[in-house]
């Protein structure tokens, strides 16, 4: 017979206010085997760590219960706690009566009687566990980085930093990600490329780092500490090895009608091509969809004229194999293609552009060479129209838009109106707002700065349509305050469009069994406490496919998993989960059905000698588990015909004893 | 092929020539449009609020009436077609509405949304053609620059008349082009001309119009096609027709096959 | 007759990784649910073994419920596939003992799906008090 | 009108259009897309804000209500699912069910018609201004 001792946390009034926590204490603590319970203010706190283990040792108890949050919150605390003490960690178990009790129910009486039943389910439960063991298993000391954005270039900087060998994988011919698009950046107007680009060569020159670029991850396998990743680097027609950057292949291609994408498709490249002046590594690439010679087989001119015969049209796809401790998911965003909103003119008017390609259209290596120029008849807009929350703040029901904010734009948009008219200050500019948000450092007071300094107009209200007629933008639109519906003539009208999820996340997120939201931005491990891990072991988040986030925040947040990977990579051996699957070799009939349902290969078989009847030896086909490789999930323990495997931590009997101890109300 | 029709009220007296045209074109065509018997009148507009449901009887007549002869039912004035999208949408999705009405109307069988309505557009693209059409072709519309006028109720509300992106339709433009024409693409092409109000507010329907007109002269269109005959009204009467003319896209469907 | 202070009892098996912060997230949404519903932790969906729906029963349960991950979002890969399988020969097996089909149901309901999962249960549990008490399976040697 | 009777109207009027008032983020794209907007008093974002607070007979002794077109690009449009023209329909319903309250009566219409107006705009005005 167990002794169990019994802890009911009141979580200041978070449970206490409706659940009757003296009532559940009194009758826990008549449970069998039951010698100890009580409760107390704060459980998680020091104090209240303090009186479980005075309470372990001075009632020698040999399992704890500890009924307060989510195990997902505190359970890890718990069991530390009464591993000081010398007692297994795994014999505690937590009844959930916050999440699943107090925060639900309203009525007391209620609450309180599932808060005890709850309770019985636990205690049933321990007087099944067993200590438990956790095994160990290496660590691959080497990080696996996918996205080179700003995200994944600070990440693997800072992992490289502390010694370790970072990769990352790229799906576009050079790292750099949205920033490198970038012209300016808020709130200080400094050059993104000024920034960016350094850290760009930092990458490339750092011994410990490998840049995958245009290449994509195929498979991933294995778990914490133990990944086993295939790389699909695609053939790019050019020997990266060989290939010295020079360009005289992409000045020399005839092709010359290819939609430039790194400008927003604002101006056309090569089939071959370097995206831009800074890229990295810099190296040409072949578009096959636009290439001549791939098409017709008749061209070969960028053949011709490289110096290095670094061109290959044979170049097949190519997948490498690697191996990683860790992997950060730095995948990134788009900002969303605005034809679902063509009221506002997007796919009928030439001047109505997005934000992003606003940032071409002002950088001096865009494709005007930095002067604004709008895009049908390359003059200068005189009146140019901001329209915010263009595909942001949707209801949730609404197809065609995002139910969350994308936080960016409202910065953005200020800025780049700032941009315009201290550069052209015969331009009026107009903002149309919902809500001015600008929650950061030195953001509002740079807002301001628009609105009073740079006279930019800010009004509260939304466009509703715009009206190309002869080369004029005809912009209705509401002025709440004022209560008017206003009429601008503008020559340019850019839409702040919502920050998407990079479509490649969801495959990613697929591969790592990492969890997503409903938006497929990938979940962190807890919203406050773990906010750059997944839920899933060994996966990290880096940047905006974590969630919408400016430069700043994503350095930040880079940084943090940057930490958290080494963290992780710095340790030799990781303990693994106990609580995983385990044959009873006497029960074993050796059918085979659990290792087929494995989804880590963790079940091998053997012939084993056993002890037959008169004195005889038997050889019979057993089951095992590899206990370092096993994740714990169960599917083994179902599939077994005769019973002999079963799950620590999750036994048949535990489980069992939890549904007897539910039912028998 | 072979489809029941409802030709609406205001196509049997008014609005006689988009009806006209369209049964010529459909001989042509080799389309059998047959005239739902004892049809009546859908009402103009569709009533939104949900507690109103013997405004919508008349069209779940027409759409049991279609169901019961086993054939999709196909209208052609824009103001049926939404009325009788929308309420057929009500009778598949709001069991509220449909129990009443059924209630109402005791049909041998009641009616739950089954029949599928086309517009006399949806129908030219999703089961003629474009391609077909333009194959039968007689008299191709070459240099004419024409403008779709779209209005409100054949696109909106989008979910509901699912037929074309409402923001920025195509449907009428390819039509435009399977007749051989040149479609003229601008910007109040989905905006309203004005509708019923024009009975009391002859200046709110005379802004909607010309704002219209104007976008469509500026873009450089001579002819305005339309499918509804409030908009062909409020266009020509109110909108200031010189220099464009407006017209059912079922005569310049028949002037292209040679029948009318 | 249907005792008036009848209350169903409802077990309901949440994988750890999708459902089981499902509620979590109901639970910090403030989204209500009958306390009819008591949930069991498992690693994954694919741990419950149809036994322990066919005890719960036993025991007096009057309905019982599976929760687990999207398919293709199983935290294990493929675990919710076999649980999916498992639980389609399990509902077969119910309507042959005469159990009705509406007293078990598998949802798959993410981490992010705070309000699915108090909708689900809501619904659940109005579905299992319509039925009333079952009386078919329950083993009357457990009861008190 | 006693407080009894308006909050039964105000539960009326919201049931009839199936608009959640309280989903409207006030961003006036309605009002921006009103063609309308010219002809009314009050626009479509601030009858959205005004059965909010429960300010009907404001809103139904109002001309504004008379003015909506149908059109359904504030329906269309809408972010956040609101659909102001469902609510103006709505309010217009409720003034027309009461006895003697018509907007349009039949022995104006001969007044109101020309040759060439179609059936159509008078059905349509009928069902909209006429119990």
């Amino acid at each position: 017979m167990q002794r169990i001792g019994v802890f009911i946390c009141h979580c200041g009034t978070n449970i206490a206010a409706t659940v009757d926590v003296k009532a559940v204490a009194e009758a826990l603590g008549r449970e069998p085997g039951v010698v100890f319970s009580t409760d107390y203010q704060y459980m998680c706190s020091e104090s209240g760590q303090t009186l479980m283990r005075d309470a372990i040792r001075e009632h020698k108890l040999s399992g704890v219960v500890v009924c307060s949050c989510s195990p997902r919150m505190h359970e890890a605390t718990f069991r530390k706690a009464a591993e000081k003490e010398g007692l297994n960690p795994y014999m505690v178990e937590i009844a959930n009566i916050r999440e699943q009790v107090s925060w639900i129910h309203k009525d007391v009486a209620e609450a309180t009687e599932k808060a005890i039943i709850l309770g019985r389910a636990a205690i049933a439960k321990v007087h099944l566990n067993k200590p438990l063991t956790a095994g160990e298993s290496p660590v691959t000391k080497r990080a696996l980085v996918i996205g080179g954005g700003i995200a994944g270039i600070q990440t693997a900087l800072d992992i490289a930093e502390a010694g370790f060998e970072v990769d990352i994988v790229e799906k576009e011919p050079t790292i750099g990600g949205k920033m490198a698009q970038i012209d300016k950046t808020f709130p200080t107007l400094d050059c993104a490329a000024c920034i960016l680009t350094p850290k760009m060569v930092d990458v490339a020159q750092n011994d410990k780092i490998k840049i995958f670029s245009y290449s994509e991850v195929e498979s991933v396998k294995g778990f914490v500490g133990n990944f086993k990743v295939a790389i699909r680097k695609k053939a790019r027609f050019v020997d990266e090895d060989k290939c010295t950057g020079c360009g005289i292949c992409t000045e020399k291609c005839p092709q010359k009608k290819v939609p430039n994408e790194f400008n927003m498709g604002l101006d056309t490249r090569r089939a071959i091509y370097i995206p831009f002046a800074q890229a990295v590594p810099k190296v040409a690439t072949i578009d096959a969809n636009y290439c001549t010679m791939m098409k017709t087989g008749k061209c070969g001119v960028c053949q011709k004229v490289c110096g290095v015969g670094a061109i290959d049209y044979k170049q097949q796809d190519v997948i490498v194999e690697r191996e990683y401790g860790a992997i950060v998911a730095a995948t990134g965003f788009n900002p969303m293609k605005p034809t679902q909103y063509d009221e506002l003119g997007y796919s009928t008017c030439e001047d109505v552009v997005t934000s992003l390609e606003l940032e071409r259209l002002m950088n001096a290596a865009g494709p005007t060479a930095g002067t604004l120029l709008r895009p049908s008849d390359k003059k200068h807009p005189h009146t140019v129209v901001f329209v915010q929350c263009v595909g942001s703040r949707c209801d949730a029901e609404n197809e065609k838009g995002k139910p969350y904010c994308s936080k960016i734009c409202c910065m953005y948009t200020a800025k780049h109106a700032m941009l315009i008219r201290e550069k052209y200050p015969d331009t009026e500019v107009y903002v149309f707002y919902i809500d001015v948000r600008t929650p950061g450092k030195n953001f509002d007071e740079f807002y301001r700065r628009a609105v009073e300094q740079y006279g930019v107009h800010y009004v509260k209200g939304q466009v509703g349509k715009v009206v190309e007629d002869n080369g004029v933008l005809k912009v209705q639109a509401s002025d709440l305050l004022s209560g008017e519906q206003l009429h601008i003539d503008a020559d340019l009208v850019v839409l702040a469009t919502a920050v998407e999820p990079d479509k490649s996340a969801r495959s990613i997120a697929t591969m790592l069994t990492a969890s997503m939201d409903t938006n497929d931005f990938f979940t962190e491990a807890h919203a406050k406490l773990r906010p750059v891990e997944s839920p899933t072991a060994g996966i990290f988040l880096s940047g905006v496919c974590q969630g919408p986030k400016d430069i700043p925040e994503t350095v930040s947040q880079a940084s943090a998993a940057a930490a958290k990977v080494i963290g992780l990579l710095a340790k030799d051996k990781l303990t693994c989960n106990p609580c995983v699957a385990e044959s009873d070799e006497l029960l074993c009939n050796g059918c085979s059905s659990c290792e087929k349902v494995c989804p880590y290969g963790a079940i091998t078989y053997a012939d084993k000698e056993f002890r037959g009847p008169n004195r005889t030896t038997l050889i019979r086909r057993v089951a095992s588990v590899n206990p370092a490789v096993c994740q714990g999930c169960g599917a083994c323990t179902v599939a077994c015909p005769s019973g002999a495997m079963d799950l620590k931590g999750f036994s048949n009997r535990q489980i069992m004893a939890e549904v007897d101890a539910i039912c028998k109300m | 092929m072979k489809f029941s029709y409802y030709p609406g009220c205001t196509l049997k007296t008014k609005a006689k020539d988009l009806d006209r045209y369209a049964r010529a074109a459909c001989e042509a065509l080799g389309v059998d449009l047959a005239e739902l018997p004892e049809w009546q009148c859908c009402g103009a507009v569709y009533t939104m609020a949900k507690d109103e449901i013997a405004s919508k009887l008349s069209s779940v007549r027409a759409l049991a009436s279609a169901r019961d002869l086993g054939t999709d039912l196909v209208t052609l004035c824009s103001a049926c077609h939404n009325v009788i999208k929308q309420v057929n949408n009500d009778m598949r999705t709001n069991a509220d509405i449909a129990l009443r009405a059924n209630n109402y109307l005791k049909l041998d069988t009641p009616y739950t949304g089954e029949t599928n309505v086309l517009h006399f557009l949806e129908m030219l693209r999703d089961r003629v053609g474009f391609d077909a059409l333009k194959a039968k072709v007689t008299n191709p519309l070459t240099g004419r620059k024409i403008g779709a006028y779209y209005g409100c109720l054949l696109l909106r509300p989008s979910k509901v008349m699912a037929m074309d992106d409402a923001e920025n339709p195509t449907i009428i433009e390819d039509f435009i082009r399977a007749i051989g024409a040149t479609p003229v693409v601008y910007g109040m092409r989905n905006e309203c001309c004005g509708g019923y109000v024009t009975l009391e507010n002859k200046g709110s329907a005379k802004k909607r119009s010309s704002a219209v007109l104007e976008s469509a002269k500026s873009k450089g269109a001579d002819t305005v096609v339309t499918a509804c005959p409030l908009c062909l009204y409020n266009l020509k009467k109110n909108g200031g027709t010189d220099g464009v003319d407006v017209v059912y896209f079922t005569e310049l469907l028949a002037e292209a096959l040679g029948v009318k | 007759m249907q005792d008036v202070n009848y209350r169903p009892k409802i077990v309901a098996f949440c994988c750890n990784w999708c459902s089981y912060a499902g509620a979590d997230l109901a639970g910090s949404s403030r989204l209500a649910y009958p306390a009819d519903v008591k949930i069991i932790r498992v690693p994954c969906s694919c741990r419950v073994n149809p036994l322990f729906i066919l005890r719960a029963f036993q025991r007096g349960a009057d309905g019982v419920i599976m929760a687990g991950c999207h398919p293709g979002d199983c935290h294990y890969t493929s675990g919710n596939y076999f649980a999916r399988r498992r639980m389609t020969l399990l509902f077969s097996m119910l309507d042959y003992l005469g159990i009705e089909r509406e007293r078990t149901r598998v949802e798959w309901i993410s981490a992010a799906e705070g309000a699915k999962f108090s909708k689900t249960m809501n619904e659940f549990a109005a579905t299992i008090a319509a039925l009333g008490e079952n009386k078919r399976l329950e083993d009357l040697r457990c009861k008190k | 009108m006693s407080h009894d009777k308006k909050q039964a109207q105000l539960d009326e009027i919201l049931a009839a259009s199936g608009v959640d008032v309280r989903k409207c983020m006030r961003c006036g794209k309605c009002t921006a897309t009103c063609p309308a907007f010219d002809e009314m008093e009050y626009h479509p974002h601030q009858f959205v804000y005004m059965v909010e607070k429960g300010q009907i007979d404001k809103l139904a002794a109002s001309p504004s209500i008379w003015q909506c077109l149908s059109c359904f690009a504030c329906m269309e449009r809408c972010p956040r699912q609101v659909e102001p023209a469902k609510l103006i329909e709505a309010v217009r319903l409720s003034v027309i069910r009461a006895k003697g309250a018509n907007h349009l009566k039949p022995e104006e219409i001969p007044a109101l018609l020309d040759a060439d107006l179609p059936q159509q705009a008078i059905t349509s005005a009928f069902r909209k201004y006429s119990k």
